[in-house]
């Protein structure tokens, strides 16, 4: 890559349904655009809609509000931290905002390094990063009825 | 101005999500913990409520500037 | 899944290049077939060929020998232990054999589970148990030249 | 019969990958360390090297049944 060391983050929030492989296929182009070799190692996490709440009622929908604005300022904070510290290649967040339905893509994340351990616990710090320090905030919808969650479902 | 935020849960329970006040020049700089009493919130910010300054995690007694956004996080739960 | 308490190991073996993808939209179908519920939590890693050997020298291929019918016998042994251990939900893994060139990808590992701790966890002990415990040899071949690999890459 | 194979670099070093040994009726069960002697393949299987019998891993000194599939492997690097 032009920026080996300068490892870019590529960040999506999508308002609307996202395809996680249509978005991978997207990235692994990027990352090999110009002739550039392929990165010996790739991590990726994808997390979608659960069909129950918390509670264990069928659940209609997921809605995800953010803080626009400061959701981008703050990732882009805790993937760079994140790389410096791993020595990562390049990353990847898509996040859902809005009504998701169950079954659909929230959050996508993928990281490449030069090895497997910087790839996979570099992704797994990035997801942890977002569930506990990137503004989102989550409320189930179950019989017509919302209810904000407090916190993450277990690790 | 001062710009106010609320989001998610607490801007429910507020019934307002923005505010912008005035800061008086001769009043001393106020704090995130001074606005929250400032907007009857309540007498002390929750210790599960979270304070941005112009978008990033910032202490409850940093001194605020003139056009700063001052934002109430309730819990996170994203990814 | 019909089968949600027998977690499905699928297991390729690949003779020619393959599209990482191109088998995650495969398994990703056969997952939700019939109208099931997309897993949660999905991880996968995919490692590919880097353009040096391990001396330094340019990488011109590497030879990928394996042991026909234990490799498979062998992976099922480890994928089920993993994903029991876990309560995984599905596990696939593509893995190349014979000669792979620089940016190709040798391996593919995914697997889908109820949280992203399983998933995660159970996705880097199977790649473990591939590196250490599949019967898969390396070559490294340069200027002509091929030498065997002893041992792994650094984690 | 037993069948024996060889992988990667022990294969080459040998000079082949595959025999088969005929057992002889009143001879003691052998064991894959017996195997390794007997094939002139060294006085003692190295530590790195691993057996497998009947494509399962095994332990040298496994009593081998006729028609089994000893496979000696050298160190791996799969994944």
């Amino acid at each position: 890559m032009a920026e080996a060391h300068r490892p870019g983050l590529v960040l999506r929030l999508h308002p609307e349904a996202f395809e996680p492989l249509v978005a991978l296929a997207e990235w692994q182009q990027q990352l090999t655009a110009g002739g550039s070799e392929a990165p010996p190692a790739e991590a990726h996490f994808i997390g979608r809609v659960r069909g129950r709440s918390a509670s264990g009622a069928a659940l209609e929908a997921l809605e995800l509000e953010h803080y626009p604005g400061m959701t981008e300022a703050q990732i882009t904070r805790l993937a760079t931290a994140i790389a410096e510290h791993h020595g990562l290649l390049a990353l990847r967040v898509d996040h859902r905002v809005g009504r998701v339905l169950p079954g659909e893509a929230i959050v996508l994340v993928a990281v490449a390094a030069d090895r497997r351990g910087p790839a996979q616990r570099g992704g797994q710090e990035l997801l942890e990063a977002l569930k506990h320090d990137a503004p989102f905030w989550k409320r189930e919808w179950s019989n017509g009825v919302g209810r904000w969650v407090e916190g993450n479902t277990a690790y | 101005m001062i710009h106010v935020r609320l989001f998610a849960g607490l801007r429910e329970q507020a019934g307002w999500g923005e505010r912008s006040l005035a800061i008086s020049a001769e009043s001393p700089p106020d704090t995130p913990a001074g606005l929250w009493r400032q907007l009857g919130l309540g007498e002390t910010v929750p210790p599960q409520v979270r304070v941005a300054v112009n978008q990033a995690f910032a202490a409850l007694d940093q001194p605020l500037q003139p056009g700063d956004e001052v934002a109430f996080l309730p819990p996170i739960s994203g990814g």
